[in-house]
């Protein structure tokens, strides 16, 4: 009897589990049916490549790094800033003849150097991530616009354009390179001790430094991802718009964490995971790609919006039957 | 012999409270050295002291007769010590198998689910723990999640672990599973720190013994060479009344009336009564679903069938804040989770639900004027209302929550282990006092995994088994065999199986 | 009852100032003139600022511009107005982020005998004057723009600014009241909030719904630079034409490169010019009118040589 | 021995306590100290008030609301959009000959709804707080734009302006409404049950339930107080300004978390203190002050924005010597 029980209990959660990971796709599923017969030209396969993908692709990229900072129990708002800045330092370099691809290194480094120092601050300062990042998104910014002295930066080589903003087999690059690092920080949350920790750590951060892990290691690490993602969604941006501004990635935050945490990253830590980033920005694009093929008037633009966001919560809540 | 690990006058204040003082301690290879005292005497604070969590004040640690300092867990365990931890560390998402084998995982960067399933089962199964390693951690019952921190300290092959109170939240069956464990390891030449507030424990496993007391070291002696009492008076320095024997109560009326309680997968067709005056005990194994009935009575969780009757009155729609108001308490299993508020000083703590049922006001003389003769009553130390709860010492912080439903009052309190983790002389205390709510006409019903606790208090036991009512007995038929007869489903027959339908 | 520069009789064109009224008058040295922006987040500005600092220098008088970190933050630039009148300026150039949110400003400059006067954007109605370019007529031109050249109509799309901002809503609905009596049929009409990455997305949806679009018009250049990447993606640069709003130095290298087909200038340096001798004067004792219109043309690949001196 | 012991536990706390209230204080009083010297016009009664105090006492009120929030473990990104909405209703009622003592309740009473909104979809449909006020936000921001089709709404009556926005005993009414708020708001917290049981919930609220107290309800009250808070707050703003607009609020709940947050309150709940939301405020507002007097431009200003904010939240770290 106590076998049966036990091994009732072991078969449940799996289930279960499948359900509630389920539970957003089954929202951004229904939604896309719905649409489909309800919205002209919404289901064509370029809308949905595009129009959906492409447009969610860098709110995608920001948010599988923001996701690592949440799942610890932290946040960065910092993001959009990180990014405006990786993106005109690397724009200018490219504008002064170094190579692309040494100068979209540079940027990369740029946003880890900007993550790691939001990670000092936060581990090694003990400050609470809220600040720190909302100190360092007023910091960058203003380190973005005035190394640029508020002007854009203009005419990018056309290799950068087509390395990160053309297309491969037909699909955007964009698009590739949010699935590719779709999978690949899934890989790393799920299949790498270093993952499992980060996870652990937003578990029960106690319970890990006992263990004798590095607590404070790896969740700087994790600020340091969510730079870098930063700085890469950036470049993809500077790569499509042919343009780097500082005031790019305004807001950028928000939106990857309403991804984030729509697609099941919880803000108390813990819980996250990078395809639930995906399946939440997709939710985001499509809404708005809906409203916009719809032409729906401003006001109730935001009007629709605000209800959608919260009937496809409600929804993914009642899918998950908690 | 050189001790395998050993301090030297110790020495440990937090923020100017002196709570070691002078303290000397050493583990040897192969023995089982256990330390004693009451809440609070500073035991878990010395075992964080020897683990690295608290660097000392002054003193030395040694490993191998070598001096050492541990700046943090990390150098304790590359000096092989390990620790199971009085309050739980475990991951809740991770599973159990990625908890056991926490900063253990092996070479490389990648992760071997596989792998790690495999390596961790031996230790569970050393442990006794028959669940899936794969579950989430925060699924198993907090008995299982102990079981999986021993399995922990195995895991990593130390060669000293400790053990702070590990068998707090464990029935009869896992204590048996723990020495064999224990055996086995100070066989291999492994020295084990034991902490615990049993002495049937202390005897069968314990070499030596070290008594502290408000922080000081009283005596370290030959655990075979003194007796219990000796060992009491050393550790409270005054008398505590016996635990045993007490006369049936006079019943009143049947206060609480549970009928085909079922909540799917977890327990089905649960049925009882507790009368005023009466104490009704669950017992049963781990996981036999007790602490599930309790919470489905007080409507913590939902899903839950069945009906309740308080006083002949349906209680339809049951939730916490409902039974409070009528009059119902209740103590969770788990009191870090679910019975503390840590940051808060002991006053709101204490006083939560007084205030909730207007008893008393939020003045500080008033508020006074209820804490201090409770906390006075039952010995909580320090006696300062004003503490951070989560700065007291375990068994204190358990007291502190009976004082919650002491100041509410209440007909029918719900405690689930309510001697988790508190001394010899408190549990005495503790005893009388459910003893005399009983005689007020308060119905209790208790959920117990210390059999001798289950035989001194209850005029009733029913003892589950996967998640059913497997039997009753009265206080004249209750014994431990019969208990665990049922419990385990041996010879269910012969124990009276037939009365537990009524 | 409100106050509205397109309608308001007491109106001069910066252009006549000089002849009117004469040379510019000198004040003394030390005579400090402060600026509240809207923010310098967008390059337009940026530009004005320039100018006010142009003027300066060419009336012999100093200028210190502000502006609050961004374009949303009204009690942030209020304060700031607030914090500046402690400072000993004897004027105020105001470009307020909407309609009422200096009005306090305003009055306490009035109580103290400051003059304000009210540079672009948003009106302050209690302002003694305004300078600066009519922002429906942005709108307007565009649109007669288009019916001029495609007379047989098509199907046209708004880019709009921030939902609820006064220029947004200005330019916008100039726009559409002009070409609610032509041919054109306005097919999409959404919001961007001034933003180039949401621009490029949806002009992207726009088009793929209206792949025949005749035009877009942009709110502001920024988004219109948004709009030109998104038509050439789809292949449809020159078939698609692109107005902007502004005439930002990136606005005019695209119209030169061919790309964005043309921005409605409002000349923000030569604004900010304006601005600073209309002070003068007044400061001066000259008595103006209460309006002075600065100039804007839609500037487009023809005729983009001859406006490119008052950059 | 151990009595004496015991007695010095019993008061240690409360000096270390006033150590760390005073964290934050010290901060804002050696800043003020400093600025005094050296900033040229700082330190007079004109700038005090007008400078800092006006943009501070708003600033305060939201924070006020936003702290009993944070203390829960929530977060209320809708303030600003509740106050849009407050405003535009009250002002339009006002302008339509509405008493205004009427007006005003009635925009109180919008407030407590649309807090009330977000509190239930929290408590009892148990989505996650961000997301829920995510989805608010533009929900209530898009119908305070439709109801007043974009427009502001101007002309509001005199008494009214002068009620909420004219001065008493010299002082100007908002700073007075906001030191006003925040003795009640403190008293609330520490003197109350409600306050306690608050408190309590961000401290670990499945104890708070399982102590037979509706943590729901306290929970769904503390976005009650939010929504009444940032109603106030738009009130405040709209008497100072004469006009109510529907864009009215934008950003305020990053400057009200933020103030919050130097202030003291963790966002993961169970910390926080009136007192300090308004110390929070005067910090920000000071800072703001300093640097337009300086003259600093707005790109430097970013600059320094970002790093005084880090830097004061470092002193307070040691400060309070943790
Ligand atoms: N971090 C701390 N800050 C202040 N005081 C503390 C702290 N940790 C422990 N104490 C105090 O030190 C004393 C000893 O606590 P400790 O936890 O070591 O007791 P214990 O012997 O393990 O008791 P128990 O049997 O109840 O677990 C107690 O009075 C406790 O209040
Ligand atoms: N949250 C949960 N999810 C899935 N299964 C659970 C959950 N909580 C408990 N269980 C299972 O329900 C059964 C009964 O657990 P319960 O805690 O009631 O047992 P118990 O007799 O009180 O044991 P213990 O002494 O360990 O508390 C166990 O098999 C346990 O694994
Ligand atoms: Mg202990
Ligand atoms: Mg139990």
């Amino acid at each position: 009897m106590q076998q049966v029980t036990q091994m009732q209990a072991t078969k449940r959660p799996n289930v279960l589990q499948q359900v509630r990971e389920a539970g957003i796709l089954a929202v951004l599923l229904l939604g896309a049916l719905i649409f489909s017969f309800t919205v002209p030209s919404f289901f064509t396969v370029d809308n949905v490549i595009s129009g959906i993908g492409l447009s969610a692709a860098i709110n995608t990229v920001v948010a599988i790094g923001l996701t690592y900072v949440i799942i610890t129990g932290g946040i960065d708002l910092s993001v959009g800033s990180v990014a405006a800045l990786a993106a005109v330092i690397g724009a200018d370099l490219m504008q002064r003849g170094t190579p692309a691809l040494l100068a979209v290194l540079i940027a990369l480094a740029v946003g880890a150097l900007a993550g790691l120092i939001n990670g000092l601050l936060v581990t090694r300062v003990k400050l609470a991530p809220f600040i720190v990042t909302l100190g360092t998104m007023t910091f960058y910014r203003g380190l973005a616009l005035s190394y640029t002295n508020g002007q854009p930066i203009l005419s990018m080589p056309d290799g950068f354009k087509q390395a990160l903003g053309g297309t491969v087999a037909g699909l955007p690059m964009p698009l590739v390179i949010a699935v590719l690092l779709v999978i690949l920080g899934s890989l790393l949350l799920r299949y790498t001790k270093t993952g499992q920790y980060i996870l652990a750590i937003g578990g029960n951060a106690e319970a890990v430094r006992l263990s004798g892990i590095n607590v404070s290691r790896y969740t700087t690490l994790t600020y340091v991802i969510s730079g870098v993602m930063a700085a890469v969604a950036a470049l993809v941006l500077v790569a499509q718009l042919g343009a780097a501004e500082p005031i790019l990635g305004n807001g950028w935050e928000l939106n990857a964490i309403a991804a984030a945490v729509v697609g099941g990253a919880s803000l108390s830590g813990g819980k996250g995971n990078i395809v639930g980033a995906l399946l939440g920005a997709l939710l985001l694009s499509m809404l708005q790609n809906v409203l916009t093929l719809l032409n729906v008037q401003a006001f109730y633009q935001m009007l629709a919006t605000g209800l959608i966001i919260i009937g496809a919560m409600v929804i993914d809540r009642y899918t998950r039957g908690e | 012999m050189t001790a395998l690990l050993s301090a030297h006058d110790i020495r440990k204040a937090f923020s100017g409270v002196t709570v070691l003082q002078g303290v000397s301690f050493s583990v040897e290879p192969g023995e089982v050295h256990a330390l004693l005292g009451e809440n609070g005497a500073g035991k878990s604070t010395l075992l964080k002291t020897l683990f690295g969590i608290y660097q000392a004040d002054s003193g030395v640690l040694r490993v191998d007769g070598q001096e050492v300092t541990f700046r943090g867990p990390r150098d304790a365990q590359r000096h092989g010590v390990a620790m199971i931890h009085q309050e739980l560390a475990l991951v809740p998402e991770l599973s159990v198998a990625q908890n056991v084998l926490l900063g253990q995982e092996g070479q490389g960067p990648w992760l071997n689910y596989r792998h790690l399933n495999d390596r961790a089962r031996p230790y569970l199964d050393q442990v006794g723990l028959q669940v899936d390693p794969r579950r989430p951690v925060r699924q198993l019952t907090i008995a299982q999640q102990q079981m999986v921190e021993i399995a922990r300290a195995l895991a990593l092959q130390a060669r000293v672990i400790i053990m702070d109170e590990p068998t707090s939240s464990l029935a009869m069956q896992e204590i048996e599973a723990l020495y064999g464990v224990i055996r086995t390891l100070t066989a291999r030449g492994v020295g084990i720190v034991y902490v615990s507030h049993h002495f049937d424990e202390i005897e069968a496993l314990a070499d030596r013994v070290t008594v502290l007391r408000d922080g000081q070291h009283i005596a370290t002696v030959d655990q075979r060479a003194v007796t219990r009492e000796q060992l009491v008076s050393m550790m409270v320095g005054r008398d505590i009344p016996a635990l045993h024997g007490q006369a049936p109560r006079p019943l009143g009326d049947v206060r609480l009336d549970v009928r085909g309680l079922t909540r799917r997968g977890v327990f089905e067709d649960v049925t009882f009564q507790v009368c005023a005056g009466e104490i009704v005990t669950l017992a049963g194994l781990i996981g036999s679903g007790r602490t599930d009935v309790l919470r489905a009575v007080y409507g913590a969780d939902g899903g839950v069938t069945g009906t309740v009757h308080l006083d002949g009155e349906a209680l339809a729609r049951r939730s916490p804040d409902r039974l409070m108001r009528r009059g119902v308490g209740f103590i969770a299993e788990d009191r870090r989770q679910q019975g503390i508020v840590p940051d808060a000083p002991v006053s709101l703590n204490l006083l939560l639900t007084s205030w909730a049922k207007g008893k008393v006001g939020l003045g500080a003389r008033e508020s006074r004027a209820v804490v201090e003769p409770l906390m006075e009553r039952l010995r909580v130390r320090p006696a300062n209302p004003q503490q951070i709860i989560r700065r007291l010492s375990g068994g204190n912080q358990q007291k502190v929550i009976l004082a919650r439903w002491l100041a509410a009052g209440c007909t029918l309190l719900l405690i689930d282990e309510p001697t988790r983790g508190i001394d010899v002389a408190s549990k005495a205390d503790l005893y009388a006092l459910l003893d005399e709510l009983a005689a007020q006409g308060v119905a209790v019903l208790m959920v117990s995994s210390e059999l001798p606790e289950v035989l001194r208090l209850s005029d009733r036991v029913l003892v589950m088994r996967g998640g059913r009512v497997a039997g009753e007995l009265s206080r004249q038929e209750a014994s431990e065999e019969r208990i665990l007869a049922l419990a385990t489903g041996a010879n269910a027959d012969a124990t009276g199986y037939a009365d537990a339908s009524d | 009852a409100t106050f509205s520069p397109d309608a308001e009789k007491d109106r001069i064109d910066s252009t006549q100032l000089t002849a009117k009224f004469g040379p510019v008058p000198k004040l003394p040295a030390d005579t400090r003139i402060g600026g509240v922006m809207k923010a310098l987040s967008n390059e337009y500005w940026q530009l004005l600022r320039k100018g006010y600092q142009n003027g300066a220098r060419k009336y012999g008088v100093q200028v210190d511009a502000q502006a609050p970190s961004n374009e949303s933050d009204q009690i942030g630039q209020l304060s700031m107005m607030n914090t500046m009148m402690g400072k000993g300026y004897k004027a105020f150039l105001l470009s307020p982020q909407t309609d009422a949110n200096l009005l306090p400003g305003v009055q306490r400059a009035k109580d103290r005998q400051l003059l304000t006067i009210n540079v672009n954007d948003a009106l302050v109605s209690t302002t003694p004057h305004f300078v600066g370019n009519i922002q429906r007529q942005n709108g307007v031109s565009v649109a007669e723009y288009l019916i001029k050249t495609f007379p047989a109509g098509g199907k046209v799309a708004v880019i709009e600014g921030q939902p609820g901002v006064y220029a947004a809503g200005q330019r916008t609905g100039g726009f559409k009241d002009t070409l609610a009596k032509s041919k054109f049929k306005i097919v999409a009409s959404v919001p961007a909030n001034w933003d180039r990455q949401q621009a490029f997305n949806v002009a992207r949806d726009i088009l793929r719904k209206n792949p025949d679009l005749t035009a877009f018009y942009a709110n502001n250049d920024t988004m219109a630079l948004g709009v030109v990447e998104a038509v050439k993606s789809a292949g449809r640069l020159g078939k698609t034409l692109v107005f902007g709003t502004d005439g930002i130095n990136a606005a005019y290298d695209s119209i030169k490169k061919g790309e964005l087909t043309g921005t409605v200038d409002s000349f923000p340096v030569l604004t900010g010019e304006v601005a600073m001798e209309v002070t003068v004067r007044l400061l001066a004792g000259q008595k103006l009118p209460r309006v002075i219109a600065t100039p804007q043309a839609l500037v487009t690949k023809a005729n983009y040589k001859q406006y490119e001196q008052f950059k």
